[in-house]
């Protein structure tokens, strides 16, 4: 009798690409929901957008590169990338940021590398960032928490600034503010202290009104990916460290004129990213030394990007400034081998 | 005892021993045609004793060991050589090779044996002659000569500790376990011959958590005994544990540094089987002629374990196991996670073999549909050498052989481990398995090319100073012929110079 | 006319450079060894050259390319490619293709003796007193095919080399995403 | 000796400094932010090729290794500080536009490129010709480029223009796109790197489609081999 | 001293030479295959920048400000950056031929290595003294040395990528630049002006 | 040796007779361009500053007359100002003021402010600035007309508790999302003129 053959191991195997993502989507969930609660709708249309438009660049890339196309939108990839780019871009964004960013983020930043799991720079963040150079008057209008709304703001308002028609400029400039983060460093600029700064109504108790909430709701989800050991602890909790060290130093030096660590922590895209984006496999360190110290590194450079540079928020230029340092860290950060000195 | 942690593994592989566990050892029986290949250890093939149409007896020496690492091979049975000529080997390579064929007589008559009752009466050196003359080769994979390994004081290596590795840590593979179960006093008898032969001071057993029962009818038969050198220890299931390197980490975690071997830190590590033949060998007098395989899967009727003769092939095996089910698929020499797929069942077992499996569709995976790698690093955390299995398929994938060399590619025990767990579908190991081997086959390039250019250069040198030797042989011919120009001899010259000239015509003709 | 303090200067810049160009001046080109090495020393002449040597010399020198040693193959151009840190050509075809070593056999039945190929022979692979017939030292023979011109017999084959275990290799895995994975 | 409409073709196509040869990138991307600059700065470029090509083909034979470089570029410094003068003497507000990197045509790595890969090597005739053709592919790979920038970032064409050719030009400004907010990308730094990474794919498709026939069956000989 | 830190961090980070003044970027290109490549021309060129930056100070300030012949600048200066270039490469060819061959025909280029030239340009133009100068170059010269030596460690992983064919090479190579020249806008702001 | 010697001796006199052809050409257009070269950098600052004060309202070389304000503490800066007086017939008509506003998003931002005699606005003109593109740059006047809003304002128009932006509850608009840069532009103006109030009689002094 005959038989096939084939080479060992034989056992199947156990885990997906697919399942990976689908964790990262359902660890999603609570902040999205967050997110819509507290901005309203305006999020939910970017998600859309982002990765409707993802999942068809994603389609169409493949098959201009004669590429299988299920298997690779099966995958999933192009959906979380989507996501996160949506859910990094303010809410209020007229409808061709996010297309743009998408487009960006799948065919440039991905597939001219030659797609999943080929390109060195995080997808999303590349076309957070390009939209941001690029685009910065619309990238800087974020909506108020919903609780900080006037009355007189409507959805519909939302939707006719999303798609373009400008409703009346007083009704633009009562529903849109500056992030707390932007806030914060723009006043600080003016030698005002963060105790006056703090004391106007788009802060709360940690960072920003409905911004804390979010912030907790993505904490909540990364945690549930590093119990579904989606995700290591070294990227998220190096980021984490180092954005708190960096932060605290200056407080305790400077109290006063420096927001607090925990300020720092839970307000803008501190959680998203360290959970979410710079835990990106493809992009960040594979040792688990080198994970924890591309980690802290992001958590340094955002801070400092954050504190002293042109953006008020650095998450995404510091993960795609350390994405450039990554097979260097890689080199040397080598376990060591079985047997090996 | 404390008990160490290696990095990785795989905790929570489905075992699925108790397909055969559960039966007792039963013995195949004589097949028709017993085939030896020549090859059948590490090392140099055997060096044939008979030759067609001899008839041999069980437990005669047919083919000898050649050179240093080798050993010899015995009949399982009598009966006539009908045959040494290329026959298939369990090899992945699919590849023919020199093998001596038996055709059994059916009468099954054996030499007389030269049993030693007390081998403490023996020294080692005797001890290893017996064991080298018994064919005895490491029965747990690797199938290393014996009498090599337990020669230590050869070397004079200190050796301390003695390690018995009953972990069978593969899925499937029952065949320690039943040895475990039924014979554990020839076990331990045949630990305490080792004992006597390295002089270590302890002997540990080591068996996974997964078999409690086995565990207990060990440590029974070494309360028997008696012998305080001797422990039986429990050690946590994570594949691959039973590896070499992996047990001896578990056990005193000590590392074997790169390239070397256990007994460099004072270790000695067998297999339980191998223990058992050499019992065999020195109280019975008896060569390596059989030993103890699982036959399992959902491709066979009754999976089993059978003590088989070395040669049979395995179509016998399945018929002691009541056949084929309709879900056989795929023939499998070794378990699931390290074996190998073989192209027909007319191949027979060889000393190393210890498991049979006859996988249906579910049990064992055709080609993996590989997706790219997404650098998740979970076949990093897996990897129990730990190396970056992640960046060595980067360099093997791109021919970057050497820069996987440099990652310490040949540290790689090709345990699977990274392979199961990566979520692309990566076939890993294969990927390593090939970089080696292509790299093997450069360094042989290498080497030839080295050997070329330095007889190019020989040569060149060689033809350089003829020329200069020429030259000045000519000059002074010259020299002389002016002083003293003969005429005779330049028409002697020249007449040579013609004759030399025809040979070749001549030749041609 | 203060520019022709700089001119002065320039000049004196010249002749500094004239010194430097004597002062370290450098003799012997250790590349060459290094290029030496990755060729097959098939000593074959097919790239022009007579033995890898003389091409090894040349391509320091830059008279040659780097595509033009048929036994080294792709992987040969890769290698020289990487040390040289140039881009890889392919290999050149007027120089002939990349084909499988193979070992020269002498028929020993139809073997006259007559010495030809040893003298030919760049490697000495070949035994052989005159008058009796030759045989090639299979673990010696590169293949360069050059015994086989001179014999006057043509009792020499080239044969390709028997496969071994030990140098067996294991299948690549297909790694072109080309393919859907079904 | 190859035809003078071959040394042509190598320098505005085949070998194309800037999409080729990677050469003088450091002006291209600096200044091809509209059209107009780059059409000046490639200009000022050829000019400078062309004379320096002669000049270093002429002299060829008189320069020892161990000064060329010196000499090489203490001409072609001479020619572009005069060339420098003159700009700035006639087209003042273009020279400030174009800045640093006027004097910079010095280092501009495809002048040196071409006088010791060509020039050094080649009669006065050839070098000229090349100086040339390498100048137009260069000035035009500034001008395509400028033109893709100018249009995606910032919705015109030819603005500036009448720096260049006076008062009367101020019309030749297109408005590609009306009321336009501009991809700033486009304009910035790395809008340059993006643009002339997607020029040169372009290229490469171009050149695959053109050679087509013939690529074909050698990639088919190099498969048999592999097989 | 915290203005001397200044102009480092301007010339590395925020001023990026290669990625944000598009000078020395045909060496950038050319010499970023290898991550070992990549290292000796960082190597080579801040030892050449620094060195040629306080040379053209010197040139500048002794020489052609007394002389009135600042319109001579362009050229005595790079004739003073040729003369530094070829001695440089003259005792590394006879010290360490390996590092020559490596560098291949990039040491003689890194005379028209526009950054050279454009950091003894800009150096005078912005009025720097001596140890600014200094400064500036080797500042310049660690700013192209680290964004050489990050782009050579992701073009060695590019090349083994699945690129679409007409992007291959140089295509995808300054995509990647402008990549990450737009990383390095996020250090834009860090010094104000 | 010799041989090395006359190796020297070559290298040293081509390398000096091509400079000297070099560096001989370049003098040669030197000194046929420079005049003009210096003509033109003089057009050019006096462009920008006559697109403010045009040519018809003064008489006297606007290069020639300036004043330096070194320690320009009114201006809340620590750049030096320039002023630039139009005078017609020996009398003070305008001043152009070059101060910096300090305090730009991404650093200081290059003013021209020119005032009438009267203390009214003529204009305000950036000459350089490093705002974000897109956002803060609407400044320039290429971009948008924004800076024209300041044509014609003085102190008392609007009062002073007025010169903020809108924002701060002023009178002058800022742009969407962003604020920083005009408050800025706004404030550099503000204190010009303040500055010119205070030394209104100083700066009308003619001497000689
Ligand atoms: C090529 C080779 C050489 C070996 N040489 C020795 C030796 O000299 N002495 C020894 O005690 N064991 C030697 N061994 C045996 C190893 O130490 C080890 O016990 C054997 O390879 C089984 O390991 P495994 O099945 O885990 O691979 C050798 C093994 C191999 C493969
Ligand atoms: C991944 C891996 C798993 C192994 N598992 C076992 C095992 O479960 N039981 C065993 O006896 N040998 C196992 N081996 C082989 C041992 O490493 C080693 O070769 C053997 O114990 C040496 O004993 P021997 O020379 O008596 O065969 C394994 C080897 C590898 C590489
Ligand atoms: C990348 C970036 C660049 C900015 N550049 C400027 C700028 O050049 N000028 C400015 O006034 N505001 C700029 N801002 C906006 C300020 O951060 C801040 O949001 C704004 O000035 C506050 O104005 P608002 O009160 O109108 O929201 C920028 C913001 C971002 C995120
Ligand atoms: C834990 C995790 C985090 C991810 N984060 C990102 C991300 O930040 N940005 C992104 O574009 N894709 C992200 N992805 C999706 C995917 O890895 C990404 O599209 C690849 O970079 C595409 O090659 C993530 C996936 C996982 C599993
Ligand atoms: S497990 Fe697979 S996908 Fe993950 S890093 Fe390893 S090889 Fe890549
Ligand atoms: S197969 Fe090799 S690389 Fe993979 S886990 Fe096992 S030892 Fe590590
Ligand atoms: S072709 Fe290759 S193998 Fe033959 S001589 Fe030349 S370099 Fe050597
Ligand atoms: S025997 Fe023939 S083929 Fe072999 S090396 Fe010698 S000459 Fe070449
Ligand atoms: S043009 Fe700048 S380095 Fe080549």
């Amino acid at each position: 009798m005959h038989f096939l053959t084939s080479n060992a191991p034989f056992i199947a195997p156990q885990n997906s690409i697919q399942k990976m993502m689908l964790w990262v989507l359902i660890a999603l969930a609570p902040g999205v929901i967050t997110m819509i609660w507290q901005f309203g709708f305006g999020v939910l249309i970017n998600i859309i957008i982002c990765v409707t438009t993802c999942v068809v660049a994603e389609a169409s890339m493949l098959k201009l590169r004669n590429r299988p196309i299920l298997p690779f939108l099966s995958d999933l990839s192009a959906v979380v990338t989507g996501l996160l780019l949506a859910l990094a871009l303010p809410t209020l964004a007229p409808w061709w940021i996010p297309f743009i960013g998408a487009f960006i983020a799948i065919v440039i930043a991905k597939h001219l590398y030659g797609g999943l799991g080929y390109n060195p720079f995080n997808p999303a963040m590349i076309a957070f960032a390009i939209l941001m150079v690029s685009f910065p008057k619309s990238m800087t209008v974020w909506m108020l928490p919903h609780s900080l709304l006037p009355e007189n703001a409507q959805f519909s308002d939302a939707l006719s600034l999303i798609f373009g028609q400008s409703p009346s400029q007083s009704i633009i400039d009562a529903m849109t503010a500056a992030t707390p983060l932007d806030e914060m460093k723009t006043q600080l600029g003016l030698s005002l202290t963060v105790e006056e700064i703090q004391s106007r109504s788009i802060f709360g108790g940690l960072s920003g009104q409905g911004w804390q909430w979010v912030s907790a709701a993505y904490l909540l989800g990364g945690i549930f990916l590093m119990y579904k050991k989606v995700i290591s602890w070294h990227i998220p909790l190096g980021l984490l460290f180092g954005l708190f060290i960096i932060s605290t130093g200056f407080y305790l030096f400077e109290p006063g004129v420096t927001p607090s660590p925990l300020f720092h922590l839970f307000s803008g895209g501190a959680m998203l990213g360290a959970f979410f984006i710079a835990t990106d496999p493809v992009t960040a360190a594979t040792t688990l030394k080198g994970r924890f110290i591309y980690g802290v590194l992001i958590g340094l450079l955002t801070y400092i990007i954050r504190t002293w540079g042109g953006y008020p928020e650095g998450i995404a230029f510091a993960v795609i400034l350390i994405n450039m340092a990554v097979p260097l860290i890689d080199h040397y950060t080598q376990p060591r081998v079985y047997g090996h000195k | 005892m404390r008990l160490w942690r290696f990095n990785g593994g795989l905790p929570s592989l489905a075992e699925h021993k108790n397909e055969s566990v559960n039966f007792p050892i039963e013995t195949a029986p004589v097949p028709p045609l017993l085939v030896y290949p020549l090859g059948q250890h590490i090392g140099n093939a055997a060096k044939p004793l008979v030759s067609t149409g001899d008839k041999v007896l069980r437990g005669q020496k047919i083919a000898d060991a050649q050179g240093l690492i080798s050993a010899p091979i015995h009949a399982g049975s009598s009966g006539v050589v009908t045959n040494i000529a290329d026959h298939l080997i369990p090899h992945p390579s699919g590849f023919s090779a020199p093998s001596i064929s038996i055709e059994t007589d059916g009468l099954d008559e054996e030499i007389t044996y030269v049993p030693h009752d007390d081998f403490r009466q023996l020294s080692t050196s005797e001890l290893v002659d017996i064991i080298r003359e018994a064919g005895i080769v490491g029965l747990g994979g690797a199938a290393f000569p014996t009498a090599i390994k337990l020669n230590t004081q050869n070397k004079a290596l200190h050796i301390d500790t003695l390690i018995l590795n009953g972990a069978e840590c593969e899925p499937y593979i029952s065949c320690d376990d039943r040895l475990l179960k039924e014979r554990p006093h020839l076990v331990i008898e045949g630990i305490e011959i080792l004992l006597h032969m390295i002089r270590a001071k302890r002997a540990i057993l080591a068996i996974e958590d997964n078999v409690p029962d086995t565990f207990k009818s060990i440590q029974d038969a070494i309360a028997k005994n008696n012998n305080p050198a001797i422990t039986a220890v429990q050690i946590p299931t994570i594949y691959p544990t039973g590896g070499e390197k992996q047990l001896i980490q578990t056990l005193t975690g000590k590392e074997v540094p790169s390239g070397e071997i256990p007994a460099d830190i004072g270790i000695v590590s067998t297999n339980v089987g191998t223990v058992h033949a050499v019992q065999r060998a020195v109280i019975e007098g008896k060569p390596l002629t059989s030993r103890i395989i699982t036959v399992t899967g959902e491709g066979v009727k009754k999976p089993h374990n059978l003590e088989v003769r070395i040669g049979t092939p395995i179509q016998t095996l399945i018929d002691v196991c009541h056949g084929y089910t309709k879900h056989a698929e795929r023939l499998i020499m070794g378990g699931p996670m390290m074996g190998f797929a073989l192209l027909n069942d007319e191949i027979p077992i060889v000393k190393a073999t210890n498991c049979i499996l006859v996988a249906s569709k579910e049990e064992a995976i055709t080609e993996k549909q590989a997706m790219p790698c997404i650098r998740c690093g979970l076949c990093a955390s897996a990897c129990p050498v730990s190396l970056l299995p992640q960046q060595l398929y980067w360099f093997s994938k791109s021919e970057q052989l050497e820069k996987a060399e440099a990652l310490n590619l040949f540290d790689c025990i090709e345990c699977g481990c990274c392979d199961v767990v990566c979520p692309s579908h990566i076939p890993l190991v294969q990927h390593f398995r090939y970089a080696k081997s292509a790299l093997k086959v450069q360094n042989h390039d290498k080497h030839l090319s080295d050997v070329a250019r330095d007889r190019f250069e020989a040569r060149e040198e060689r033809i350089a100073r003829d020329k200069a030797e020429r030259a000045e042989r000519s000059r002074k011919k010259k020299a002389a012929l002016k002083s003293k120009p003969a005429k005779e001899e330049i028409d002697a010259a020249v007449s040579r110079a013609k004759a030399k000239k025809q040979k070749p015509t001549e030749n041609e003709t | 006319m203060s520019f022709f303090v700089l001119i002065l200067l320039f000049a004196a810049f010249g002749i500094l450079l004239g010194y430097a160009a004597i002062r370290f001046k450098v003799e012997g080109d250790p590349i060459v060894d290094q290029i030496d090495s990755v060729l097959p020393q098939t000593q074959c002449g097919q790239c022009n050259f007579p033995g890898c040597r003389p091409y090894a010399q040349a391509i320091a020198d830059g008279e040659a390319e780097i595509n033009q040693c048929p036994p080294g193959g792709e992987a040969g151009i890769a290698a020289l490619a990487d040390l040289l840190g140039v881009e890889a050509l392919p290999l050149n075809a007027e120089n002939g293709i990349e084909k499988a070593t193979l070992v020269a056999v002498i028929d020993e039945e139809t073997c006259i003796g007559c010495k030809l190929c040893i003298q030919a022979c760049p490697v000495d692979a070949i035994l052989g007193a005159p008058k009796h017939m030759h045989t090639v030292i299979e673990a010696e023979c590169t293949g360069c095919d050059l015994c086989l011109p001179p014999c006057p017999v043509e009792c020499i084959t080239m044969e390709p080399i028997a496969k071994t275990l030990s140098l067996w290799q294991w299948d690549k895995p297909d790694v072109s995403q080309k393919k859907a994975p079904s | 000796m190859d035809s003078y409409s071959k040394i042509l073709k190598n320098g505005l196509w085949e070998n194309n400094q800037a999409f080729v040869a990677l050469l003088g990138l450091c002006p291209l991307l600096a200044v091809s932010n509209t059209v107009i600059n780059g059409l000046v700065l490639g200009l000022a470029t050829t000019l400078t090729l062309v004379l320096s090509n002669t000049v270093v083909s002429l002299i060829r034979h008189q320069v020892g290794s161990e000064i060329r470089l010196p000499v090489f570029v203490l001409i072609i410094a001479s020619i572009v500080t005069t060339i420098e003068l003159i700009m700035n003497s006639y087209f003042y507000e273009l020279y400030l536009i174009l800045g640093i990197f006027i004097p910079l045509i010095v280092t501009n790595c495809s002048i040196i490129g071409r006088a010791e890969a060509f020039a050094s090597k080649n009669p006065v005739g050839a070098s000229f010709i090349d100086g040339f053709g390498m100048g137009l592919g260069f000035t035009a790979a500034l001008v395509i480029l400028g033109a893709m920038r100018e249009v995606l970032g910032s919705g015109t064409l030819f603005a500036n223009a009448d720096l260049m050719f006076g008062d009367a030009a101020k019309d030749m400004v297109i408005y590609v796109i009306s009321d336009y907010e501009g991809f700033l990308l486009a304009i910035l730094p790395p809008g340059a790197f993006i643009g002339l990474g997607l020029l040169i794919a372009l290229k490469n498709v171009i050149d695959k489609r053109l050679s087509k026939p013939a690529s074909q069956s050698v990639s088919l000989s190099m498969d048999a081999k592999k097989a | 001293m915290s203005d001397y830190l200044l102009i480092l961090v301007s010339t590395i980070l925020v001023n990026n030479f290669v990625l944000v003044k598009f000078l020395g970027l045909c060496p950038f290109m050319g010499v970023s295959n290898k991550l070992e490549t990549a290292m000796g021309m960082g190597l080579a060129t801040t030892f050449v920048l620094t060195l040629a930056s306080i040379c053209s100070y010197l040139a500048n300030q002794y020489l052609l400000a007394p002389l009135g012949l600042e319109y001579l600048r362009t050229i005595t200066f790079i004739v003073v950056i040729a003369v530094v270039v070829q001695m440089t490469e003259a005792i590394v060819h006879k010290t360490s031929p390996l590092l020559h061959q490596v560098l291949g025909i990039y040491l003689p280029l890194i005379t028209t290595n526009c950054a050279v030239l454009g950091v003894a340009l800009l150096s005078v133009q912005e009025d720097h003294g001596f140890i600014e100068s200094g400064l500036y170059g080797f500042g310049a010269a660690i700013g192209f040395s680290l964004v050489l030596v990050l782009f050579s460690t992701i073009r060695e992983r590019i090349t083994v990528s699945d690129v679409p064919e007409p992007f291959k090479g140089n295509a995808i190579a300054l995509i990647t630049a402008g990549l990450m020249s737009v990383a390095f806008m996020g250090f834009s702001g860090l010094i104000k002006f | 040796m010799s041989d090395s010697r006359s190796v020297l001796i070559k290298s040293g006199w081509v390398l000096g007779l091509f400079s000297f052809i070099g560096i001989g050409l370049v003098s040669l257009t030197y000194s046929v361009t420079h005049e003009k070269i210096a003509e033109n950098e003089r057009l050019f600052i006096l462009k920008n500053l006559r697109e403010l004060v045009p040519g018809t309202l003064h008489d006297n070389d606007l290069l020639a007359d300036t004043l330096q304000i070194a320690q320009a503490k009114e201006f809340a800066g620590k750049h030096p100002v320039t002023i630039y007086r139009a005078l017609k017939n020996k009398k003070l008509v305008a001043i152009i003021a070059a101060p910096t506003a300090p305090d730009g998003y991404n650093g200081s931002i290059k003013l021209l402010v020119a005032i009438k005699e009267n203390g009214e606005l003529i204009g305000v003109r950036a000459v350089s600035h490093h705002e974000t593109p897109g956002l803060g740059d609407a400044i320039d006047t290429n971009k948008s007309d924004w800076i024209h809003a300041f044509n014609g304002r003085s102190l008392s128009n609007p009062p002073i508790r007025s010169w903020h932006v809108k924002k701060d509850g002023g009178d002058f608009d800022q742009f969407t999302g962003a604020t920083v840069t005009p408050r800025a532009v706004v404030k550099a103006v503000l204190k010009t003129l303040q500055y010119y109030q205070a030394n209104h009689s100083n700066l009308a002094k003619i001497d000689g």
